[in-house]
């Protein structure tokens, strides 16, 4: 119990992003409803982008814009370790919209089942399918 | 189902939770991640692209071919969901409701019936659903929006200095249309931003971009190397880079307006663009 | 030895698989046929061109494409490939014409298709003969499985279906399940292919592996019908019978003894076979395949199934020959191919005869049709007589060497096994003819008006008998190529 | 011009995908030349790549200008440019032989829809020319994007069936985004041939052995590797017949690339093979694959539904081949990347010629086929052999390298796992052959001269479809060359 404290409180950003991912995988897995599993795939993708943003991040580190002269003059001033990274914010950007458009898209799927069947509930579509099988 | 989910989950979890010891502390400035390459941005990127937002000279300039999928995908999504949900649709297909403004009645037309001309001045289509006449919400929209669009150009311009850039921009240019949507109705917004214009500024806010990169391309660089374009707009390469930063960023703009104006005509209505929210 | 770079064998083996196109597209029958002549003629000259070098000891060899380093499509003519393409060539042109009298006179459908299948299988069927490594001959192998797969299933009802998928599974069945995993083996501890003279497997195979190996080609080249992979044969007779004729007694399963043949000789070698013994393995293997399809051979009524299970047995003849591994043995079981193949085909072409002529397929039906055939009976007898091996008939000259290679090798079993089924060959052969001559009026079910079948189908039929004859008399080049080519494979100076 | 012929790979489709799109606004007319003409271009850039590859050795290209471990970089290298050269001409082919579907399913759609196949084809060759491990990331959502938008437009089921297949992608595509994100912490750096340096000093971190366990299960989702192949069959079999043809060949043959190219490039064989356990296991799991796969193949009665689960079968292949990390396999591999997705291109087009002339695909109402389509027949065989693999079909050569890779891991399991599937593939395909031979049966005893009427597809379908079965051969002969010149010299040394 000694070393798991620390453990917890120094790397809580992996704890939370981990709770989370499989918060949002539970309900893609185990969730019954169409829209209800496509909010657990915007949770699981969200916290992967937590997990990116969290390890950008430095203890004391600024928003990485350059301070000073705006003329190309303070580039010898600067020290990285006063900002946060960029790198994993600029990708995390592109992750973002990827995860926006999947949504978009899905939604537009579940659009689409609803209209053909006329419920999101997977039991129930599942069922008209085996029933039309069966005729 | 949901006991294999949770078994799964439970062990996935598990491993993920059992390897973070091995993880840098939160906030550790000297992990592997930001000791290795990012100081080269930190350090160099002003000097490189004349951008103090270095997350923007990343974005755009060191790896902005990302960036080009990245408004790529934003426009796949918008052609995805106009291709699957878009259906054209005959007036007369469904039950249309409309008010007789002089008298303020209210007529409900079922399929097939006589339907008063579209440009009408006695008779205003309604959405199916009653919705009131809400002056306070109109008004406040429209007093609103015009401010959310110039903030959305400052923030597409200024991406160089703060954060922004043409992703938020374009979002927030977005916005402002889908408040008039709803505020209004969606027939309203798409006779002011039809649907053709939404799909071909989509397609030609990634053009800017892309067009961009062959353009240097054009000028014997490599692809999207903006410095190549140093003798067009009269400056130095490094204030060529900036500038093109600039350019791309107003081509993701566009781009990430219009594609999300689309998917919302497309989502709200179900494709049909007749009413919808 | 001489060798010869020469796109003759391509040319040989493309011919016929360049008409397909030319059958496919002409619309009328006579112009379709006189394709298959031209092409049919225009190999058999080109294997013959190839003969006289040959016959002076020479090889002639062509690489179309390496593929993978030692895996690669490629030709070699030798003595031995080059007896079984004269064989396999000069019979399609007779068995041509014999289609054509057959075919017409029935009025079979799908006869474009039949023709281009033919043709392919010809094709194919030389280039298992010209193969120079296991690669190509695996590859044609596999071409002749799918192209007769068409020609077996002719009739297109429902038993032509069971019997077509009879004859697939296990030939399919058979190659992929067997041979290409031997193959796989070999390579990856030989890393070669190519067919030498004694073989190429020397010390990199303990003997019971080399023993199951042995075994796996022996079994997976199922076209060999060595027992217990033999059912399909019978069940492939459902096919019109030029087809039974050319693949079921030359080209089909002649590739699959011609195929253990050249394993055992330019995979395996003879030499390291007999030092661990395993030629007498195969031996016992073939031995049983003899005697067994002989009996039930007897107790056949229907010819062409009758024909089959003879057919059976004497494929066995030919491998029992190869591995007993002494020089008389293999001359034997190589000369086998050619002879048998001649007496053979002219049985199957008379069984056709009889029914194109009188619808009849079952022995016990056949009493005194010598009266109304007189031609195909007697054709039938020199056939039959040349298959038991009798004089003056050309099977003789095999069987004698298969004699001889028994006692060479000092394993009298043998011989008694080839006795043995040769008096059973003579028991289910010979009353045939004998009945069908020699009968009372009483007995007889035709009437003593000759009845030919149409001169098309005659005419093939008397050739292959007279050739049989001849070969007993004169059995060149065929006895000089099977010397030349257990000459080369023992080390031997040429004869 | 050539040093830019890596950006002109992509700039193509990507270019011409907006294009065409716009064009579906103001002249339906022009999309499909405009399409076609994009992809006979980049097609011939590919080809211009591969030439200049063998001759001269791989290209970087900095993309931006900017250098490797700073910018994004695009590698052609000898691995990648024949898989570049199969992809954009599997869609070619399956451009031209789709034109009658698109014509008549996506008439008003025209131009969304041949946006979006260049797109997803975009987002397919940039997965196998980037040598950026986010970069990948991004194209591969591109690629999943519009393909889960080609596939929701089918019949019947699609939408539910295309909406699976985005949870799964989604769940596959993050956790490859994880395995990066561990990457990125346990190194620093995002390219692929930086991380391939860092890693001989990383050899014992947990971090990074975790980065290739994620990396790994979520490329094996995206490629349907059983398990996890559950989304596949549904979402290919009811897709649009002109999609189908794309997206099956493509999809999971691409994601094998991404797996080899992780495994080879990434991670370096002797990190990636470095834990027997885990190939053992792997390989186990692709024996389960194969062997799985042939049996639910059985069961079908549906010809796009049988090939979907051979697809299952053949995915076990190649994982099986690359986890028993020798040459052979890995080589197998690689080659059989390029001969399947050839294989199931030719299957794909036959099934849809057949279901543009018959309205379905059932088994019972394929009576008589070679009789009505023989032209399409004569492709169907090819691709048949090929994949039941009988020389000198390329499927033949593929598995030999598989199968020796087998034998020479001493991995008795995986060589049987193969023949049995090449057996069971022989079963399949000529039960159909049998249908399509014999049915109807002839009445009496053959004397009939009518067969069915010759019914045979568009020429714009049967072409391409006999192009493609022709190249199977073509492929089967130059294998040596692809072997000998491309894929071995693109094998790093740590292999054996």
């Amino acid at each position: 119990m000694n070393d798991l404290l620390p453990l917890i409180a120094d790397k809580y950003n992996y704890w939370i992003y981990i709770v989370l991912m499989m918060l949002g995988l539970y309900a893609m897995i185990g969730k019954n409803n169409l829209v209800k599993k496509i909010i657990g795939m915007n949770i699981f993708q969200t916290s992967i982008i937590l997990f990116y943003v969290s390890i950008a991040y430095k203890k004391g580190g600024t928003l990485p814009i350059i301070m000073g002269d705006a003329h190309g003059g303070g580039h010898a001033a600067v020290h990285a370790a006063d900002y946060i990274n960029p790198l994993p914010h600029c990708l995390m950007l592109t992750a973002i919209v990827v995860s926006v458009a999947t949504l978009g898209v899905a939604l537009a799927l579940a659009i689409k089942i609803y209209r053909q069947y006329g419920t999101l509930e997977e039991d129930d579509i599942n069922h008209q399918i085996r029933m039309q099988a069966g005729q | 189902m949901k006991f294999l989910a949770m078994i799964a989950v439970v062990l996935t979890g598990g491993l993920l939770i059992f390897h973070t010891g091995a993880f840098p502390d939160f906030g550790d400035a000297n992990s592997p991640a930001n000791t290795y390459l990012s100081p080269y941005y930190l350090e160099n990127g002003q000097a490189d692209t004349h951008a103090p937002n270095v997350v923007t000279s990343v974005l755009a300039d060191y790896r902005g071919y990302d960036t080009m999928f990245e408004t790529t995908v934003v426009f796949a999504a918008g052609l995805a969901c106009f291709f699957l949900l878009r259906r054209k649709q005959k007036p007369g297909d469904t039950p249309r409701m409309y008010r007789h403004l002089p008298t303020g009645v209210t007529l409900h037309i079922k399929e097939g019936g006589t339907l008063p001309a579209e440009d009408s001045a006695v008779f205003r289509r309604l959405d199916s659903e009653f919705v009131p006449h809400q002056i306070i919400i109109k008004n406040t929209c429209r007093i609103v929006i015009p401010f959310i669009q110039i903030f959305a150009l400052y923030v597409v311009a200024h991406g160089h200095y703060s954060p922004g850039g043409g992703f938020q921009g374009g979002v927030l240019l977005a916005a402002s249309f889908i408040l008039y949507a709803i505020s209004h109705d969606l027939r309203r917004a798409i006779r002011r931003f039809p649907e053709k214009v939404a799909a071909l500024f989509g397609s030609m806010g990634v053009l800017i971009y892309a067009g961009t990169g062959v353009l240097c391309l054009l000028f014997g660089a490599n692809f999207l190397n903006y410095e190549a374009l140093a003798p067009l707009l009269g400056v130095s390469p490094v204030m060529a880079r900036s500038h093109g930063i600039l350019i791309v960023e107003i081509g993701v703009a566009f781009a990430v307006m219009a594609v999300i104006i689309w998917i919302y005509y497309n989502l709200s209505s179900a494709g049909k663009h007749d009413e919808g929210l | 030895m001489e060798m010869l770079y020469s796109a003759k064998p391509l040319a040989a083996i493309l011919v016929s698989f360049f008409v397909v196109p030319i059958i496919f597209s002409s619309r009328s029958e006579n112009v379709r046929e006189a394709w298959t002549f031209v092409a049919a003629i225009l190999k058999f000259a080109i294997v013959l061109s190839m003969l006289p070098f040959v016959l002076k000891g020479g090889q002639i060899a062509y690489t179309l494409v390496e593929v993978l380093p030692g895996l690669a499509i490629e030709f070699k003519v030798d003595a031995f490939g080059m007896l079984f393409a004269l064989v396999s060539s000069s019979l399609w042109i007779v068995t041509s014409m014999y289609s054509i009298g057959y075919m017409r006179s029935l009025n079979e459908h799908g006869q474009t298709r039949y023709y281009a299948c033919f043709a392919l299988s010809l094709s194919a069927t030389l280039g298992v003969a010209f193969a120079g490594n296991l690669f190509t001959l695996y590859l044609f192998y596999e071409m002749l499985s799918f192209a007769t797969y068409p020609l077996v299933t002719h009739h297109q009802d429902q038993e032509a279906r069971s019997s077509g998928r009879k004859y697939i599974t296990y030939i399919l069945g058979a190659s992929i399940g067997l041979v290409l995993p031997a193959m796989l083996v070999i390579y990856s501890q030989t890393g070669t292919f190519e067919f030498a003279p004694q073989g190429f497997m020397n010390g990199h195979f303990s003997q019971p592996a080399t023993a199951v190996l042995l075994l796996m080609f022996v079994f997976g080249f199922a076209k060999a019908g060595v027992m217990p992979f033999h059912s399909w044969l019978p069940a492939a007779m459902v096919a019109p019978t030029p087809v039974s004729a050319l693949l079921h007694a030359v080209a089909v399963v002649k590739v699959g003894v011609f195929c253990v043949a050249r394993v055992i000789t330019g995979v395996f070698g003879t030499k390291m076979l007999a030092s661990i013994g395993l030629g007498t393995l195969v031996c016992y293997v073939a031995s049983f395949t003899i005697i067994v399809s002989s009996m039930i051979a007897l107790s056949q009524d229907g010819l062409k199934r009758r024909l089959a299970f003879s057919t059976i047995g004497q494929l066995s003849y030919i491998i029992l020959g190869i591995a007993l591994l002494s020089p008389s043995g293999m001359t034997g079981g190589m000369l086998h191919i050619a002879m048998h193949a001649f007496g053979k085909i002219t049985l199957f072409f008379c069984a056709g005869a009889i029914f194109a002529a009188s619808g009849i397929k079952n022995v016990s039906q056949m009493v005194g049709i010598g009266r109304r055939m007189p031609y195909t009976m007697t054709a039938f007898l020199l056939g039959s007589l040349s298959v038991i091996g009798l004089p003056p008939l050309g099977g003789f000259i095999s069987k004698w060497n298969l004699v001889i290679g028994t006692l060479e090798s000092g394993q009298i079993f043998f011989l008694f096994v080839l006795l043995a089924s040769s008096l059973m060959n003579a028991a289910y052969f010979l009353p045939i003819s004998y009945k069908a001559f020699f009968c009372t009026d009483e007995e007889a079910m035709f009437e003593k008006k000759v009845d030919e079948v149409p001169t098309w189908c005659l005419i093939p039929l008397c050739m292959t008998a007279t050739c049989s004859v001849i070969f007993f008399f004169y059995p060149q080049p065929f006895l000089q190529l099977a010397k030349l080519a257990v000459a080369t494979i023992i080390g031997a100076p040429m004869p | 011009m050539t040093q830019h012929f890596p950006a002109l790979l992509i700039i193509i489709p990507l270019l011409s995908a907006l294009l065409v799109s716009a064009m579906g606004w103001i002249d339906r007319r022009w999309c499909f030349p405009l399409a076609v003409a994009s992809l006979a271009g980049a097609l011939a850039v590919s080809i211009g790549l591969a030439a200049h590859v063998m001759a001269a050795g791989p290209i970087v290209y900095k993309m931006a200008g900017w250098r490797p471990p700073i910018g994004i970089v695009y590698v052609i290298d000898y691995l990648n440019a024949p898989v570049l050269v199969v992809i954009l001409a599997v869609a070619l082919l399956n451009l031209i032989s789709a034109k009658v579907w698109i014509e008549k399913d996506f008439e008003d759609k025209m131009g969304a829809y041949l946006g979006l196949y260049l797109l997803f084809l975009s987002g397919m060759v940039g997965i196998v020319a980037t040598g950026d491990a986010f970069n990948l990331y991004v194209l591969l959502e591109i690629g999943s994007l519009t393909g889960y938008a080609l596939i929701g437009l089918g019949k019947e089921r699609a939408p539910l069936s295309s909406l699976n297949y985005l949870f799964m992608g989604t769940i596959g595509a993050s956790f490859y985004l994880l395995g990066i994100g561990y990457i990125y912490i346990a190194t620093g750096t995002l390219n692929m041939a930086d991380i391939a340096l860092l890693v001989p000093q990383l050899e014992g971190s947990g971090t990074l052995f975790l980065a290739l366990i994620i990396c790994m299960a979520g490329l094996f989702v995206k490629m349907a590797l059983f398990p996890l192949h559950g989304w596949l069959p549904n979402a290919y079999s009811n897709a649009p017949s002109a999609s189908a043809g794309l997206i099956a060949p493509l999809t999971t043959k691409v994601m094998i690339y991404a797996m080899v190219r992780v495994g080879l490039t990434v991670f370096t064989p002797a990190f990636t093979f470095a834990r027997p356990l885990l190939s053992e296991a792997i390989v186990w799991l692709a024996i389960a694959a194969i062997v799985s796969g042939s049996l639910l193949a059985l069961m079908q009665r549906r010809l796009s539904r049988m090939f979907t689960y051979i697809i299952v079968a053949e995915v076990g292949y190649m994982v099986g081949g690359f986890w028993l990390g020798n040459k052979a396999g890995v080589t197998g591999a690689t080659l059989h990347i390029i001969n399947d997705a050839a294989m199931t291109l030719t299957l794909f087009m036959a099934v849809s010629a057949i279901i543009w002339k018959l309205g379905s695909d059932k088994f019972e109402d394929l009576q008589g086929l070679f009789g009505k389509m023989p032209f399409t027949m004569i492709g169907f065989v090819i691709a048949a052999l090929a994949v039941i693999g009988i020389p000198p079909t390329c499927g033949f050569f593929s598995k030999w390298y598989l199968i020796t890779g087998g034998i020479n891991a001493g991995q008795w399991g995986f060589v049987a796992a193969l023949l049995f599937s090449s057996l069971v593939n022989a079963v399949l395909f000529f039960r159909i052959f049998e249908i399509a031979f014999f049915e109807p049966f002839a009445e009496g005893h053959g004397h009939h001269d009518h067969g069915p009427v010759f019914n045979e597809a568009p020429v714009t379908m049967v072409a391409p479809l006999l192009i493609a079965a022709l190249s199977l051969i073509a492929l089967g002969l130059y294998t040596g060359d692809i072997v000998t010149k491309l894929i071995q010299l693109a094998l790093p040394a740590g292999i054996a």
